[in-house]
């Protein structure tokens, strides 16, 4: 039994695998099926500072070894999610990121003070959701506005904050630096690829937002590829997803130089996927004799 | 109550009726917690989403699930391939199921094409209390109508085209059903606007209601948040309820159509 | 049997299904299967001004729907070309398209001589190619550097000259409409993502180049998203490619504004998918009484 | 020449070696045209890319191919799983295959490990005139000796801990062999680090070789430059050529290894 244990920007995970944000909820439904205390961490569903109602169905929709989501962020607001959620998940034994999300700065940074506030251990700031109208994706686009809202959400929090990456971009590698000279203490990547899929009898978009994020098996090599281009040019620690789905793919991002990894899309057809992969990285740590898996972040040789 | 998940041997397969199939599961454990109106969510090779499916017949005994589906799309193409012996990836169950009352009530299901499989286990509760009003196509798509006459329905046909029962739609059937004499409550399932229809002669009969909807799904259980649909709020506004997790059964007085 | 001509950029196509670049070498592999004129158009292995010898291998990896190649633009030079090649494919009654690439401005604009004094029909500007160290997808990553090399090109040939724009980029709609102001007839898309895979025991990328393009099913939702976007944006033909193997995505293309459509990585497993498409496509115009395949072009309904 | 795309039928299926299986596929129209050294490209389910899988046997009469292959990964391994009376989608015959001389020369087949099945259809060229020296990891992992006994070839086997035959490499067999008398021709097929060796010991007794390359593939036919290999000009320098159309055979001298 190898030494799972990672630390993220000062906090520490039992174990490398989280479970991506909007693709847990607030962790009671697959509660259901295995205790939460498992996992290395739980990044919750996009919170906002006021309510959101989300985007009108259809919000899903299939393609080669992914999928497509427009969901847009519904969640209760952060005031709920302080009182109502979080008290219930504090005593879970795992890691609790709130994903923090917003249209406005002012949004972004009442928000940030809530969270500041309340007892969660991480705030991954989502600059980088592709189903909501204005603010989201656009502040993950250019390093300028990722500048700015770190810059300020900084100022409101001194709570551990991870950054959350488009992958929409040109040059993901200067926004990731110039996150981290704002102050991030982390980033993770990837958010989804923006993608659309249209029903040919009715000659309409699939999605009723037209066009929807990609997630999946299918984006995996994209993301690992931002990945290890991401964590070689910042010294903060890196958070890799994208289409993880098997203990290998874990393996991959953490060699790519990924400290953490986190499991969205797998768990919808293998609940168990976060467990699973836990396992298998473990046996195969063991198999290869690594004591701690902290020795392959980034041991990836290019040519 | 938990969910559970796992590969579980198919007993046995029959094509009921062109592209409709009828496979029984022998999922001990899923099926000693199921109920009428909840569905179970399959995972199809080569595809990336779960595809739900009603829960059509429970038999807690036999430890069995049947389900009945009509081939759609690709998902449900490679579903139907499936052989006796083969393994089923199901999950479940998912949902919230019919709200059933005692078994003596005057109960009618509404069952709209492939909508009719999740009526079968809920008319088995109520058995001759219940009026079971089936629409098809045309003879051809007819299902399941033996199904509901053997648990003691009232079995009442209405396709479009007049090849069986009633020429014309269930909406019809079940006006007739209501001046008939009264019912405790209208269970439909079915295309949204039969549903919509059902909904307001319910209304209009004062008649209690539950409809089931459908939507596309990814998780199955209320984490994504992908299977959204509008619900009218108690002041009259909207709002967004899960139909993996808050349904697939609504009261149809809270349908926002 | 619908009419499945479409014109793009004055040049007449028997149908909408062209073989994508890179994915057809010079027509000569594929035509041992098949005739090629039964294709609507044929774009070619991409060429350069002089002789390339490509990358080391390993130059593939398998990716889930996907696959990454590095093969960076191994070819004879366009002199070999137009002597060699050419002459072969011009009776075989099929649109012949040379792809051009180069890594410097110069480059480019001798290659666009050479191809305008050659019968090629139409040429494809490859500003997108993720494999080569300099020039490739550079040129195509800013509207900047597009709109110059666009307007070199321009000045060096009178030819039909579409150009093949990179997905990897944060605004493909401004890079459109800034090569189309600078004269193209037409704009091709997407080229591949860049995409990663690592060999998790040798601890090395399984390219040699460490990073490849990505290609394939897995990626049609990001080509169909993008060809929609920048359908709606430009006046000029769009071409979309990137992961069609069925005929219905060929439909989903057209429908999202396409005037044509490439098929690359399924012929790879499918050696008979472009073929397939023309036919299933023939068939699904004539179930749904369309006497004319331009008839869908851009007619998805937005919500 | 034309390369045909098909799906064929699985006529009989083995396991001969610790995941090593042995099929034998039932397409006439790909036997009819295919020689010693050549390979076929296999869809698997599931899987973008063919997998590349070399001709182990012909036969003409019978219309079918052995094919030999050792489960590697996850399409070697959904390969594994198809069963007699499953349909195979095979594209072929692909490469150029060995340069056969008359079958009263001399030859020399040599093998290693999962490089052996290409070896069987050459050395049943040359029957009792050819050599066939086979190595493997232990015996537990030998396979096909018994086929090329029944050739009439010297079968000389070598293993890596000496549980069978040799204790140690095929190049001491070779080097042995070749030290007994002369040779007109050496065809080897293995990995890499042993081709360069067989090469090698080719070279310093001045007979000529072959051998078989592998490399990652897309499209098998030389449409889409995938499958590079860095071979010897003749001014000495490098160029590429492909695995899948150039060879998977090529000359020794030419090869950079
Ligand atoms: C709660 C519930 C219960 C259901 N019960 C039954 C049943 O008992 N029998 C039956 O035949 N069908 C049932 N359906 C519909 C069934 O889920 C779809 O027909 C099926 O998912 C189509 O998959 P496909 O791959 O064949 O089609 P495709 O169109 O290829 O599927 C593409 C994607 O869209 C989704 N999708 C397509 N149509 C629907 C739909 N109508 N509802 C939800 N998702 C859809 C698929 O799940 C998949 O994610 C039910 C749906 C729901 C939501
Ligand atoms: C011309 C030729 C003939 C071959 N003949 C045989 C044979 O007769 N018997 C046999 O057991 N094996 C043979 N191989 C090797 C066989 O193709 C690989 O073992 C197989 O492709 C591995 O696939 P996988 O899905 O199991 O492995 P994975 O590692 O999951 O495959 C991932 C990708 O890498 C490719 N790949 C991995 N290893 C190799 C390799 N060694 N060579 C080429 N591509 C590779 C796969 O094709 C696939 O595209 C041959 C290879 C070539 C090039
Ligand atoms: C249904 C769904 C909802 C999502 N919601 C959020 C969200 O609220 N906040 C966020 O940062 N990312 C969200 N994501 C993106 C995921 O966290 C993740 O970045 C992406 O799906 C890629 O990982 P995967 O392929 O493992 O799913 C969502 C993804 C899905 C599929
Ligand atoms: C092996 C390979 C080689 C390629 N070479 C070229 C090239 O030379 N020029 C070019 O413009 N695109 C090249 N491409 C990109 C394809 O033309 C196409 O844009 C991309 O693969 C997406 O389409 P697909 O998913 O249908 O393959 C190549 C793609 C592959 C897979
Ligand atoms: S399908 Fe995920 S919330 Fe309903
Ligand atoms: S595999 Fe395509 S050229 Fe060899």
């Amino acid at each position: 039994m190898a030494n799972l244990k990672v630390n993220i920007a000062g906090v520490e995970f039992k174990n490398p695998i989280i479970t991506a944000s909007g693709c847990f909820g607030f962790g009671r439904e697959y509660e259901k099926m295995y205790p939460l205390e498992k996992l290395g961490g739980m990044s919750l569903k996009g919170t906002t500072y006021a309510e959101r109602l989300g985007n009108p169905p259809p919000r899903i929709a299939e393609t080669a070894s992914g999928m497509l989501n427009s969901v847009g962020l519904q969640n209760p607001g952060v005031k709920h999610f302080i009182k109502e959620e979080l008290p219930y998940l504090l005593d879970k034994g795992t890691v609790i990121i709130a994903n923090a999300a917003g249209s406005a700065l002012e949004d972004y940074r009442m928000l940030a003070e809530e969270l500041d506030q309340s007892a969660v251990d991480m705030i991954e700031l989502n600059i980088s959701c592709p189903n909501v109208k204005s603010g989201g994706m656009t502040f993950g686009a250019s390093c300028e506005s990722a500048s700015e809202i770190v810059r300020e959400i900084r100022k409101a929090t001194s709570k551990p904050l991870m950054v959350k990456l488009s992958p929409n971009v040109t040059d993901i590698v200067s926004i990731a630096q110039s996150v981290e000279a704002e102050g991030a203490d982390a980033v993770s990547l990837i958010n989804t690829l923006v993608g659309m899929r249209i029903d040919i009898e009715s000659r309409r978009p699939i999605l009723h937002q037209n066009t929807g994020g990609l997630s999946g098996p299918a984006v995996f090599p994209v993301a690992l590829a931002m990945v290890w281009k991401v964590a070689n040019a910042v010294k903060i620690p890196v958070v890799g997803l994208g289409g993880v789905e098997k203990w290998q793919d874990a393996i991959e991002m953490m060699l790519a130089g990924a400290t953490g990894v986190q499991v969205g899309t797998a768990m919808f057809y293998d609940p168990y996927a976060p467990l699973k992969i836990i396992e298998g990285m473990n046996e195969w740590l063991d198999r290869n004799g690594i004591a701690d898996v902290g020795e392959i972040i980034g041991q990836v040789r290019p040519w | 109550m938990s969910y559970i998940q796992n590969v579980y041997p198919i007993q046995s397969r029959d094509a009921i009726a062109r592209d409709v199939f009828d496979y029984v599961v022998a999922c001990p454990d899923i099926a000693s917690q199921s109920h009428a109106g909840q569905f179970v969510h399959i995972r199809v090779a080569g595809h990336t989403l779960r595809r739900p499916i009603s829960i059509c017949e429970v038999n807690r005994e036999k430890g069995t699930l049947r389900l009945v589906f009509e081939v759609r799309g690709s998902g449900t193409e490679a579903m139907s391939m499936l052989s006796v012996g083969d393994l089923m990836d199901v999950m479940g169950p998912l949902g919230n199921g019919f709200t059933l009352l005692s078994p003596d009530s005057r109960a009618i299901v509404v069952g709209g094409g492939i909508g009719t499989p999740p009526m079968l286990e809920t008319a088995k509760h109520y058995a001759e209390n219940c009026t079971a009003i089936l629409g098809f196509r045309d003879a051809a798509h007819v299902i399941l109508d033996e199904d509901f006459d053997a648990c003691g329905c009232d079995v009442r046909l209405a396709t479009d085209d007049g090849s069986k029962g009633h020429h014309g739609f269930v909406t019809d059937l079940l006006r007739q059903r209501l001046e008939e004499g009264g019912a405790d409550i209208i269970y439909a399932c079915g295309p949204k606007g039969m549903l919509q229809a059902v909904a307001a002669i319910a209304e209009e009969f004062g008649v209690r209601c539950e409809v089931s909807l459908e939507e596309r799904m990814a998780c199955g259980i209320g984490a994504c948040l992908g299977c959204a649909t509008p619900i009218r709020t108690a002041d009259g506004g909207m709002t967004y309820k899960h139909v993996c997790k808050d349904g697939p059964v609504f009261d149809a007085k809270e349908v926002i159509f």
